[in-house]
């Protein structure tokens, strides 16, 4: 595409976005009800052009454009202000895996509903006993003619009780080498033998959920790739996973208040300096680092596109943007003193509670998705080869 | 003004602090768990602790171990009672320790008349009464920031204003309330102290239930009368008795949140001994035995400036009120630390309400809030320090 | 005024970037040595560069990157510069790129009369002019703290006063001298910029050689003679010029500085994988891959932020300002981390002037500290971004 | 003792110091000449009666005190704000070591020229290839009749151009697992095929030398212990340097300004609060943590005395000591800024010069005595009780 042209799509973007985003969603604080709502109505104006999954084909949904519109649309979406879509285990993990990995049938049976997130999935990996070794994995699922029969149970599966997909990694092969024995499996969540418990948090109810397989009949056609393949396609879903975890550190996405805003709140000084210039200096820490992510999540975005990216990107971002939201948790916390030790009732500010209920939440940042201690031997052995 | 390197007073726990420390850790054991905690929590619970084992601990003579024997108290220090908090703090077993003793008793014993300190300190000492402080009213502590007035009346006074975070308040016989009766908020002078019962008309109780399950309200003031006889110590001059009072109740607060911190701790060390994956004990990672390393050398320093206050704090030593910022800056830094690599050590179990540790990381943190955080109280340590 | 969040100029290296940033690193390994610059510190070169090679960086074209062809320069931007500067930073190769075209030289574009302009910029650019900036005048940057006066005399002016910490000023062929025409220390206001050529009678100049055995000097003016026609910019309105010239200053110089903390880090990973202990390489202690790692993430953020800053500036966006106080003060905390974790992971070999390690923690300190620290800098942020 | 009698002591310590130390000792800032020459002499009357060494027995120079006693005279030492005695090699590890393992001979030969600090001693330990893994050392001493013939070359030998002794780690027998082939010899630095060359810091000049051994040959009676002893040995020496490592982090120890004088120097407000908020808060916490860590020792020495002592103190005060010297030179050197850039010459001020290459100088606190990462190594393993 010339300039011109990008230039002429750059305008289209503009005009649709002033036509059809709410006002509502650009504004810092909004009724919580009204915003939900139009929220809403936005995604499915976006879902309905396709630009939830811009840059996938349009016969699964998508949109079709080509990465430097995408950079585009996404440039002008957030000049606007638009909210991001919430976080859609379809969308941005197994979306971007079933395009690379699955076969015609699959793409064209799962891809459109996802595109238009009206399929909700949910994601099957880890167990009680293998967290940070996910390898050590031991759902079962036994071939037994046409079908998969799966046992056993997956933990912090998001969204289990309404998802109506699973992506889920079972071991085929019991006497392959740990990592070889894994695949890749879709599993339609109302099969009989699959029950579902929600996990509560330090935070409060969550959307965590155990899941339990009790013989679960999967059809051997929802297999991705081949049987062994499992492994090699959870590490390239990861990836997704990560820099969607990193992120969360930007610092500048649907958040109720800025950080300055609730430091001058809690500290005083409406038009000047921060009051505390010690609790200042933190707050300016906390900005311009997260100003520093988001330069460098576009930086990656940039060297893609020009072929000079790197695969370390995703364990970086998810390790220094789960960090950095912790340090920003942390930091509210310390600027709301006791209004931040609230759990319920009516005696707190409703957004202080959902500030401090957000900080406990954020401590799980650091472990989903690959906990940072991961993160830092894969970036020590494969990005700067260190010696194992 | 600088600091005395060499305290009088051994930092070494006594025989006797060594007793008393053992038959706290067994009482805890013995009588409390977070099953408890729990219960309190998801039930609602109004008071959040047991008035029945906080008179047991007062027949053991806790209660009254800071306060003179003429009072119904035992006549030792500071000291003695940071053991008992500590042992506590480990459990997370609730009670009014600081708003009854470290803050109200105290504050009666240092300001009352001799009338107030006969009339309260022998039924605050038998685990009768439990009196709550009402001072603040923002966020951020900010101790002379007080807005609520006491306007002079015929019979006396009448107190207007609200009152945040009374800990304790719900289920008080008392509340210890501080007004303003001159000056302006922020202002050190001009503050005077009202002792009101509870049931006084023109009180409104709000329960604000914390997220370490320990009872706080929110008390609105309308226009309730206070006889002279109601105030406690000098009218304007609450200051003097509360700034010895709060360096009291940091330094006894630090003790029970070290505690806290030191229990989290070993939880960790425990988790990482037995959690195995890839084949082996996660403990026997070096990264985490580092973190763990260093947090172990954070909490043997938050022991002695702790110790060192309490003890500067009994033989009212001229460095006690830096030792004691000292203490609770240092432990609430390490207490955060501590919360923060607890739950990442614990991984995604630790993440889950059924696993303990949360309730330890979420004490810590109104712990560590509570009278001034980390760099509030470096801030008065530098301040005493002349820079 | 808030950031944008998307640079219109792409932050990977362009094409001619790319060819740019090997021909400088190229240049600099066959050009460079540490044992150079230990010559020079050794033997206490009085200007700790080499004239002649700045000569060849001149015709290689890079000293009139920033500048338009018309006054010899290459009409490139800052994004360029700093892919040159970084390669340097690479190898220690000490030049006056900071002080002649960073400093004076953008000063005399931005504020510069068309005759200034013509006389000098030619000049510079083809290497033959040095141009040292003396403003400061205490230990901690603070461009406005300036005590130097310009009185008003028959001819013009006469300055006295003491400039410190004169980057390149030895050997210099021109000082550009900061003094005050009216107002206070402290004040932005009444500011002017003067340029002396050196030998100009009264300036006493002593050398202060520095840690990283570049070259300074200590400026003392008595009663020094300056003509109108030596007053660069307006009078009273230096600080206009100078912000934006420290700007672009600051990115610059974060650009050096992260090549210098991007070849220490580097380094300490080689030996990392060779040092042997216990058997093994310490590279294969977790402990130790854990920091390298976190070191890695800090420095993919600061490539980042420098990044934009240097293209922000290039493109006189709103935000360049906040964006080169962003750069310098993530590359300063950076290379301050970078250094110590080197030394400490090099252990005792890192502690010896025999390994070129100390130089670049050394360089890195300088660096950090010239222009404002990450303090300063994030003051600065917090200041332009209304907090 | 009984308390009457310690106070009396009490008394008798303050009386003399009142005599003996020389008030310029105690000011902040003194003439270095004067000052130097002051030390000296003052050291001079501690030694005569024997209180460089307290505990010490008489017969071997010390000055015999028992613990209390040794408690009170501390004390009152500090009280007086008298300068401790430099840190000897002698003194402070070689002795301790020489009391416990020596022999009657080795003591009554050495001891009484270490407590008069007239000795001077150097240790022999670290090698070039042999830092952390200090057991893997391989200067060997080979049994020659009644002599041990040494060869190698030992690295970090502070002052052993200077000294009169090394006490030294040598491998007796290479065929024994590592740790038990090491044994510990006193060797007289007079000795012929004893070659020393200094080594030169990123500080600058240093103490510290090489030292090599070519056919050195060192009378058997000067091994202590027996052969392969040496590993338990160093150990135990270990723990005197680390301890005395650590103490520099206390802060209060003969420096030229204190940290809050140099921030009101550098940032203004002689009277009121240190003008940069920011920088003053980190003044605190440095201050308010050197506070932390002598109350640290202060508490180490009386559960000791109170028999509760626990082995982890060395390693903790060494590497919690050092962290802290180090953030405390940092922490120096943004405070003074350019003025913190010297390296030589008139254009900077002397004390700022010192300052900057005690920052240098400081980085090596964290890496002898045993890096800090095998202190946390030793923690996490010997005390935590954390697997192998």
């Amino acid at each position: 595409m010339n300039p011109d042209e990008l230039e002429a799509f750059r305008a289209e973007v503009a005009q649709w976005l002033a036509e059809h985003c709410p006002a509502i969603l650009r504004e810092p604080r909004a009724d919580p009800g009204a915003l939900a709502a139009a929220e809403q109505g936005w995604h499915r104006q976006r879902a309905a052009r396709g630009w939830l999954a811009p840059t996938w084909p349009v016969e699964y949904g998508g949109a079709g454009l080509d990465p430097e519109q995408a950079r585009v649309l996404a440039q002008e979406l957030r000049r606007a202000g638009a909210r991001p879509p919430p976080i859609s285990a379809g969308l941005s993990l197994l979306g971007p895996v079933l395009l690379a990995r699955g076969n015609e049938a699959q793409k064209r049976r799962h891809l459109p509903g996802i595109a238009r997130d009206e399929m909700r999935w949910c994601q099957g990996y880890s167990e009680p006993g293998s967290g940070s070794d996910l390898a050590s994995l031991s759902t079962r699922a036994v071939l037994d003619g046409e079908y998969y029969v799966v046992d056993g149970q997956k933990i912090w599966t998001s969204h289990a009780d309404q998802a109506d997909w699973m992506f889920c990694l079972v071991r085929t092969d019991p006497d392959a080498p740990k990592h070889e024995g894994i695949s890749f499996l879709l599993i339609d969540m109302k099969t009989a033998g699959i029950s579902v418990a929600p996990i509560r948090l330090i935070s409060g109810p969550s959307a965590f959920c155990q899941t339990f397989f009790d013989g679960v009949r999967v059809p051997r056609e929802n297999l991705v790739g081949q049987p062994g393949d499992g492994w090699a396609i959870a590490r390239e879903l990861l990836q997704h996973e990560r820099r969607a975890l990193g992120s969360i550190g930007r610092g500048d996405l649907g958040r109720a208040r800025t950080l300055p805003e609730l430091a001058r709140q809690q500290l005083g000084a409406q038009d000047g300096p921060i009051a505390d210039p010690v609790l200042r200096d933190q707050v300016a820490q906390c900005e311009l680092d997260s100003l520093a992510l988001r330069l460098t999540m576009a930086r990656a975005a940039d060297e893609a596109a020009a072929g000079q990216g790197g695969e370390h990107v995703a364990s970086m971002l998810k390790l220094w943007g789960s960090e950095l939201t912790n340090r920003r948790h942390e930091l509210m916390m310390t600027l709301l003193g006791a209004d931040g030790l609230g759990w319920e009732g009516p005696g707190f500010d409703a957004t202080d509670l959902r500030t401090t209920r957000q900080w406990l939440r954020a401590k799980g940042n650091s472990i989903e998705g690959g906990t940072n201690e991961i993160q830092r031997n894969l970036i020590a052995k494969r990005f700067l080869e260190l010696p194992q | 003004m600088s600091i005395a390197t060499e305290p009088t007073a051994p930092l070494a726990l006594s025989e006797e602090q060594g007793q008393l420390q053992r038959a706290a850790r067994e009482f805890a054991a013995a009588r409390f768990s977070t099953a408890q905690l729990r219960a309190y929590r998801d039930e609602r619970d109004p008071l959040g602790y047991s008035r029945a084992l906080w008179r047991e601990m007062a027949e053991l003579g806790w209660t009254g171990i800071p306060f003179p024997e003429q009072y119904g108290g035992l006549g030792l220090g500071l000291a003695e009672l940071g053991v008992v908090l500590e042992e506590l703090g480990r459990r997370l077993l609730p009670t009014p320790f600081l708003s009854t003793v470290l803050l109200t008793g105290r504050a009666l014993l240092l300001g009352g008349s001799e009338a107030q300190k006969q009339a309260l300190l022998p039924a605050l000492c038998a685990g009768e009464r439990v009196i709550a402080l009402a001072f603040q009213e923002q966020g951020r502590f900010a101790p002379w920031q007080v807005a609520t007035r006491a306007e002079r009346s015929a019979a006396g006074y009448r107190l207007s204003g609200e009152k945040r975070f009374v800990l304790d308040g719900a289920g008080a016989d008392h509340w210890l309330a501080l007004a303003r009766t001159a000056g302006r908020p922020g202002e050190r002078d001009g503050l005077t102290l009202f002792l009101l019962d509870a049931g006084t008309p023109g009180i409104d109780c709000l329960p604000t239930p914390l997220i370490d399950a320990r009872n706080a309200v929110q008390l609105t003031l309308r226009e309730v009368a206070a006889g002279p006889h109601q105030v406690v110590g000098e009218v304007d001059g609450a200051a003097e008795i509360l700034e010895p009072v709060f360096d009291g109740a940091a330094a006894g607060l630090a003790a029970e949140l070290l505690g806290v911190l030191s229990e989290a701790f070993d939880r960790t060390l425990a988790y990482l001994r037995v959690r195995r994956q890839f084949g082996v004990p996660i403990g026997s990672f070096q990264a985490l035995q580092h973190r763990a390393a260093d947090l172990f050398c954070e909490r043997e320093l938050a022991i002695s400036v702790t110790r060192a206050a309490l003890r500067a704090l009994d033989a009212k030593r001229p460095d006690a009120p830096a030792l004691a910022s000292a203490a609770k800056a240092r432990v609430s830094d390490t207490a955060n630390r501590v919360g923060r690599e607890s739950i990442q050590m614990f991984g995604g179990i630790g993440m889950t309400d059924e696993e303990d540790i949360g309730l330890y990381m979420k004490r810590a943190r109104a712990a560590e809030t509570t009278l001034g955080d980390g760099a509030w109280h470096r801030d008065r340590f530098a301040s005493i320090n002349g820079y």
